[in-house]
């Protein structure tokens, strides 16, 4: 039965890909695109990791959808992309015998990662117990650092790329009340995901997104006004801080024990939640800028 | 006495040239080049000669030594650059281009005088390659239609010999296992490699299927630059075959009779050719090519009788000497030439002209005469064919040196006056003069036993004057019109008319004001999809030949320091 | 370490805190710079004098943490980053970014270089210094992000749209290479770079380092996926396009350059699959220089051509353990991203002066060659590879490696694309020498200006490292193999 | 007592799922935006109520209950009020056209 299931979804998404490659609307491709996330999403747990899971269907189909939407609708109208059939096959032939080519190596040798029990034996020296946060906060957080670094770059890019024209208008009556529900409750969600990565999974990067949502929605209702120089300048710097904290207790920890990113002696816990707080508020004002685009007014 | 620092002879120009770009300082700069030498000539007249150094931290190791024959060179060429020098401020001082090309010459200058001391291959080759394409904005100074074309020969014909040298000096280090000269004279030259060099420094001598850049280079350069290109860098060449590929102990025949017929034939084109431009310093440059062809006459029979090298080699360095004293000379006095009006002052510059040129022709009791004397002496010595032809070869060179002699002060007396060029360029051209007649006295001293007089060391030149009166009193009665040729040989059949456009320009686009008026095409990628196919099947395909290789052998991972930075 | 923890972080924080402040965005990245050129030199001395160096960040250890490892090929690359940066640096701040299009637009640029820049900057220590794959993966993605800002800053459509394919091509390199890193993974269970060595013996991990090669290869512009960048570098304005030629494609040849002498004599195939692709790109990019008609173009091409170069040198590079043709290849990536960062920082000089950059426009009568223009000449001497330049010095390496293994189809490759080279770089060169009537006698010289410093010193740095060369050789000698 | 418990969630899950493919169905059959948005909106709401109780029977603990009503009201809510813009776009372009 569940083989059945994992085979109708391996179906399902190469069959939506597809969908979403040869569409000729641009609306259909991007909502095809966003029913592959959730459904790479499911993959993902069926995978058993539910973190990844998580975080595909928060920013993989949610978020990067939203971004897709919006970009199409600014787009102007195209004529009909004609592919010739001849790069179509050639590119379908290559990709097919790619893929036989990376089945053929993968199953040669089978491989025993290194990674699980190494994770395990240190789990208990990190300081929490979720081995994803532990790997993503203290065995390597130099990786994440950069990850919010790359964030950081998307977001610079979105300030000063001159091409921000239209932003988004408040969607009316029927999206306040909405919100008004929505928003705390993505709020406690967001905190909830927070506070349960240090044992189960969650964590920041999904705690984010989730309140990412709720931003989107006060922005959609027109609660939230980027335009105003004191929102927009809270939101940016709430955005920029993530990079910034990390990066100085980064600079904190080389100069409290010497290693850069190593944590104090039984104050782990501690660092990893206060870094993850302020990484979770970042993240979030960063999807949402993403999402707005610009907030500084263009010359005309 | 102190012994001078080897380092300070190329150091001396760069140092100038980086003064240079100071703008306070370019006034005194102008006025400092032509004593930019000295160090140079301080060490080539020190005695005993200054001591070797060894700088480890500049490139691949460097290392400066004066040799006695480096010694030689070092002393024709300082006194060389620094006249020329001398008069070439003078020539340009109201020039707005004068500070480049005062760089420029430095920059060569300083290529030429550390080429003569470097004792390792790196350096030799960075002074080498250092003096011939800063030669390459010398030709191009004047800016004009003539310029641009011999700059392009030039360019083309300096970087393929630079990249044969490269390529040869590369193979030869190789095979010698090491970089300093030493070593390499030391080793066996593979033939390849020999090769090679030899086709490069056989660029530079002006070797006569390679000379083409030459009369069009020299023609096109300001005068004292054409002094120095003749006298100073085509003997670089020389001294560089001398250095690098010293006639072994075993004759190479083939190499001996192929250089032999490039020497002949160059003794038989260059007056040929030389006699019908209609430009003196092209005459000029077609003389240079008649005696380097000497030169190499003689160190290709070095190279078919090893034992006969030792006489030979004296007998060349007095040649290139000579020759470089003469050559500048001459060309040092085209301006001054200009600056007097046809008359009584123009036809005592041309008189005293008339002493360098005999000089060249091999006038008995000049320096020419000495040298060729020497030249013949070490030729006896060659294997016996050789001496039937090698007389014949010399007194043909004599002639067509004079007769070229002949044509070109001819022309010279008829240029028309240029009153933009300053008479004080007499000045370097007279202390040239002088160490023409100082170099004419002492080279007597220089053989140890004086020779007597023949007639047919005269008869050349006497017979050349003749056919020159001969020859103009024909065209004068006989009415035959006579238009100088196209400069540059066969490659004048490659020139378009009117103006010459560079081989690798293209047409203009149209312009509207100072913007762009037309942006190219984007054509690369325009269709997304074939940049996604082109990295797909770049992926699939790296990663199936990765895949299909076969598993290496286990690699025994041994001492893996390996040392290539300098000792 | 802590010169290492500096590189790797100073110009993050510097980032951020130009982003947060634009109207400070300059003085935070000129002191970022000449930091980050302090702590490099500093901590080039300590290798030398001390030898290789390592952190484990957190005080994991290696498979399970991230290792700084800092030797002599990255100090060599710190180096080389630092002082193209602080060149980069002077020419932003004198500015000049692009034609003055009214102050807001010129703010706002300069307020969106200084970030994105830094970032750039802290990618690229960050890259040179890791030891772990799956962390230069996260590197590549700053680079690559960040490139593409810089390629976008202009603003203008053609801009733009290079700056679009170059991110639609960087993402595609990205995941190819992660699809490596993930097999590399697989195939030995970590993903450091001390792994590298135990890849070669399997079938999977072989594939996993030809697909990471396929990826470096989009990334650095090799040959037959070079479609993306000359348009991407003519098109960006002159400090961008120094840093994207210079700097950015290096982040990738290095990569390449460190997993060949990791994996040793095991991936000969590869190697030459890389080596032949470097042959056709320096031929190939050399043929489009010669027949470009805009100087930047021409400039970005020989970015191509030259890529190939290092490429075929990486490639042809004998077993590491056994031979130093490897350090030919580091000696040339040196010498070109100085040589080429001047270059275009003396090309977009040209441009402001002159209003255009055509090629045959160059020939003009009421300018007269300046400093840029001699920049530029200096510049070409050393991609040519005259000596006395490091890129002499390099190619001297190569070829003496080559004579040794008698690859005289590699050497007469090398020498060929050496003479095209010359070629297409005296088409300017030779105009810029020109002097005479065509120049009116009352015509103006250049203005001076910060850039011309920072064209003229970098090529003059190139110049000097030829004569200095025994110092970065020294220092890639000490690499532990 | 549990077995009472599964057999009524069972029912109800199958109940919801039936209404999710008809809901789905219809999405796929009905000719126009305004009569598919009709069936979805309904069809949606009540599917996902029933499967969230059914499931609620099937779980032991008041946490699991709690965030599994919420799941169904932020359904019901967001469908509300997608449903309705969804409506009010389509009512403008009209008007435009």
């Amino acid at each position: 039965m569940t083989q059945l299931f994992d085979a109708l979804l391996a179906v399902g998404i190469v069959g939506v890909a597809v969908a979403a490659l040869f569409a000729n609307d641009r609306f259909a491709a991007v909502g095809a695109f966003m029913v592959m996330g959730f459904l790479v999403a499911l993959s993902w747990v069926r995978l058993g990791a539910p973190d990844v899971a998580l975080a595909e269907a928060a920013i993989g189909a949610g978020l990067t959808g939203a971004l897709l939407l919006r970009s199409a609708r600014r787009l102007r109208v195209e004529p009909k992309m004609c592919q010739s059939r001849w790069s179509v096959a050639a590119s379908g032939l290559i990709s097919i015998g790619f893929a036989g080519l990376l089945y053929a190596a993968i199953t040669s040798v089978p491989t025993v990662p290194a990674y699980p029990p190494l994770v395990a034996e240190r789990l208990g020296e990190s300081g929490v117990s979720n081995p994803v946060t532990a790997v993503l906060l203290n065995f390597r957080a130099w990786d994440t650092l950069l990850e919010i670094a790359v964030l950081f770059v998307a977001l610079v890019l979105v300030i000063v790329v001159p091409v921000s024209r239209v932003r988004p208008a408040p969607l009316g009556e029927m999206v306040v009340p909405f919100a008004k529900v929505v928003v705390p409750l993505s709020v406690l969600i967001s905190g909830h995901l927070l506070w349960q990565g240090a044992d189960a999974p969650g964590g920041a990067f999904q705690a984010g997104a989730v309140l990412a949502g709720g931003g989107l929605a006060l922005v959609l209702a027109g609660a939230m006004r980027l335009k105003k120089p004191l929102q927009g300048g809270i939101l940016r710097a709430t955005a920029l801080s993530g990079l910034a904290v990390f990066g100085a207790a980064a600079v904190a920890t080389a100069a409290l024990t010497g290693h850069l990113l190593g944590y104090p002696d039984g104050q782990a816990k501690i660092w990893i939640l206060g870094i993850e707080a302020v990484l979770t508020l970042a993240i979030a004002a960063t999807l949402v800028l993403l999402f707005h685009g610009s907030v500084r007014r263009v010359p005309k | 006495m102190i012994s001078l620092p080897l380092w300070l002879i190329p150091a001396a120009p760069l140092a100038l040239l980086i003064l240079l770009s100071l703008k306070g300082a370019r006034g005194a700069v102008r006025g400092l080049v032509p004593f930019a030498p000295v160090p140079a000539l301080l060490a080539a007249l020190a005695d005993p000669l200054p001591l070797p150094i060894t700088l480890d931290w500049l490139m691949l190791g460097t290392q400066f030594a004066l040799t006695d024959l480096a010694a030689t060179f070092l002393l024709f060429t300082s006194v060389l650059w620094g006249l020329a020098g001398w008069s070439a401020m003078r020539m340009l001082a109201a020039d707005p281009q004068r500070d480049r090309f005062a760089a420029l010459f430095l920059l060569a200058m300083a290529g030429n005088l550390g080429l003569l001391i470097a004792q390792d291959i790196v350096s030799f080759y960075a002074f080498f390659a250092m003096m011939s394409l800063a030669s390459w904005g010398l030709v191009l100074h004047g800016g004009g239609a003539a310029q641009r074309r011999a700059g392009l020969v030039y360019v083309v014909f300096a970087v393929a010999g630079e990249v044969a040298l490269f390529a040869g000096l590369a193979f030869a280090a190789h095979a010698a296992g090491g970089i300093t000269l030493a070593e390499l004279r030391g080793s066996d030259v593979p033939t390849v490699a020999a090769v090679l060099i030899a086709a490069g420094l056989l660029v530079k001598f002006g070797a006569v299927p390679l000379h083409l850049w030459l009369p069009l280079a020299h023609s096109a350069a300001p005068s004292p630059a054409s002094a120095v290109l003749s006298g100073a860098m085509l003997k670089a060449g020389l001294f560089g075959l001398i250095v690098l590929l010293p006639p072994g102990l075993d004759p190479t025949p083939q190499a001996a009779t192929l250089l032999a017929a490039m020497a002949l034939a160059g003794l038989i084109v260059a007056p040929v050719l030389g006699l019908i431009q209609g430009d003196p310093k092209a005459v000029l440059a077609y003389s240079s090519i008649g005696q380097m062809s000497l030169m190499a006459l003689g160190y290709a029979a070095g190279l078919a009788a090893p034992q006969a090298w030792p006489v030979i080699a004296p007998a060349l360095v007095l040649l290139a000497t000579h020759h470089a004293f003469s050559k500048a000379a001459l060309f040092l006095g085209v301006p001054v030439v200009w600056t007097a009006r046809p008359g009584m002052a123009r036809a005592a510059i041309i008189a005293a002209l008339l002493l360098p040129a005999l000089a060249l022709a091999g006038m008995p009791g000049t320096s020419g005469w000495f040298a060729k004397e020497a030249l013949k002496s070490g030729l006896s010595a060659a294997p016996a064919g050789w001496a039937v032809w090698s007389g014949a070869a010399l007194l043909v060179g004599s002639f067509g040196t004079a007769l070229l002699m002949v044509r070109a002060l001819t022309l010279l007396s008829a240029t028309p006056h240029k009153s933009d060029i300053p008479v004080d360029t007499a000045l370097p051209w007279g202390a040239m003069m002088a160490a023409v007649i100082v170099g004419l006295s002492v080279s007597g001293l220089q053989l140890p036993a004086q020779k007597p007089v023949h007639v047919g060391d005269i008869l050349p030149i006497l017979a050349a004057v003749l056919l020159a009166f001969a020859g103009s009193a024909a065209f004068r009665y006989g009415r035959i019109a006579f238009t100088p040729p196209r400069p540059g040989e066969i490659l004048a059949l490659f020139q378009r008319e009117p103006a010459p456009t560079p081989l690798l320009a293209l047409p203009a686009p149209p312009r509207s004001g100072r913007a762009l008026a037309r942006r190219p095409k984007r054509r690369i990628a325009a269709r997304p999809e074939q940049g996604g196919l082109a990295i797909l099947t770049l992926a699939a395909g790296l990663a199936l030949v990765a895949f299909l290789a076969d598993a290496p052998p286990p690699i025994e991972l041994g001492n893996p320091s390996v040392d290539v930075a300098p000792k | 370490m802590t010169e290492a923890y500096v590189l790797a972080l100073l110009p993050f924080l510097a980032a951020v805190g130009a982003a947060a402040t634009p109207r400070m965005a300059a003085i935070w990245g000129l002191c970022a710079t000449l930091i980050n050129l302090g702590a490099s030199i500093l901590l080039a001395a300590r290798i030398l004098s001390g030898g290789d160096m390592r952190a484990d960040l957190g005080d994991w250890p290696a498979p399970l943490g991230i290792s700084l490892v800092a030797d002599g090929l990255a100090a060599v690359m710190l180096s080389m980053t630092a002082i193209v940066a602080t060149a980069v640096a002077l020419q932003a701040m004198s500015w000049g970014l692009v034609q003055p299009r009214g102050g807001q637009q010129r703010s706002r640029l300069q307020a969106g270089f200084w970030p994105l820049w830094l970032a750039t900057l802290g990618a690229l220590n960050a890259l040179f210094l890791s030891g772990d794959l799956f962390n230069i993966y996260v590197t590549f993605e700053i680079l690559g992000l960040s490139a593409v800002g810089l390629t976008a800053l202009t603003g203008s459509r053609n801009s733009l749209r290079a700056a679009f394919d170059y991110l639609a091509a960087g993402l595609a390199g990205s995941l190819v290479f992660l699809l490596g890193v993930a097999l590399a993974y697989a195939a030995v269970g970590r993903v450091d770079l001390a792994a590298v060595p135990a890849l070669v013996d399997t079938a999977t991990g072989r594939l996993a380092l030809g697909l990471i090669f396929a990826g470096l290869a989009v990334k650095a512009a090799l040959f037959p996926l070079h479609f993306w960048m000359p348009a991407a570098h003519s098109s960006a304005a002159p400090a961008a396009s120094a840093v994207l030629s210079a700097l950015v494609v290096k982040g990738a040849l290095y990569l390449a350059l460190r997993i060949t002498i990791e994996a040793g004599a095991g991936i000969e195939v590869l190697r030459i699959a890389l080596a032949v692709l470097g042959a056709a790109g320096m031929l190939w990019g050399s043929w489009m220089a010669l027949r470009a008609e805009r100087l930047k173009l021409l400039v970005a091409y020989s970015t191509v051509a030259q890529i190939g170069l290092i490429t075929l040198a990486i490639g042809v590079a004998d077993d590491p353990s056994t031979s130093a043709m490897w350090q030919a290849a580091a000696l040339l990536m040196l010498s070109h991203a100085l040589a080429k960062a001047a270059m275009f920082l003396a090309v977009g000089r040209i441009a402001e002066e002159l209003g255009h950059d055509r090629i045959s426009g160059l020939n003009r009568t009421d300018l007269r060659p300046g400093v840029a223009e001699f920049a530029f000449a200096i510049a070409a001497v050393s991609l040519i590879g005259l000596p006395p330049t490091a890129g002499f010095i390099g190619k001297w390496l190569l070829i003496d490696g080559l004579i040794d293994r008698g690859a005289w189809v590699w050497i007469a490759l090398l020498l060929g694309g050496t003479a095209l080279s010359a070629a297409y770089l005296s088409r300017v060169v030779s105009r810029c020498l020109r002097g005479g009537p065509h120049v009116a006698p009352g015509a103006r010289r250049p203005e001076w200006r910060t850039g011309d410093v920072a064209a003229l010193g970098l090529a003059t740095t190139a110049l000097a490292l030829g004569l200095g060369s025994a110092l970065p050789l020294t220092l890639l000698n000490g690499t532990a193999l | 007592m549990s077995t009472v418990l599964d057999i009524l969630g069972t029912a109800m899950m199958t109940a919801g799922t039936g209404f999710l493919l008809m809901a789905a169905f219809a999405f796929w059959r009905l000719p126009d935006l305004l009569s598919r948005l009709h069936a979805l909106t309904k069809a949606d709401t009540a599917g996902v109520a029933l499967i969230v109780c059914g499931a609620a029977c099937m779980t032991s603990g008041i946490a699991a209950v709690l965030s599994l009503v919420l799941c169904g009201v932020l359904v019901a809510l967001s469908g509300a009020t997608t449903g309705h813009l969804i409506a009010q776009a389509s009512l403008e372009d009209e008007e435009r056209a």
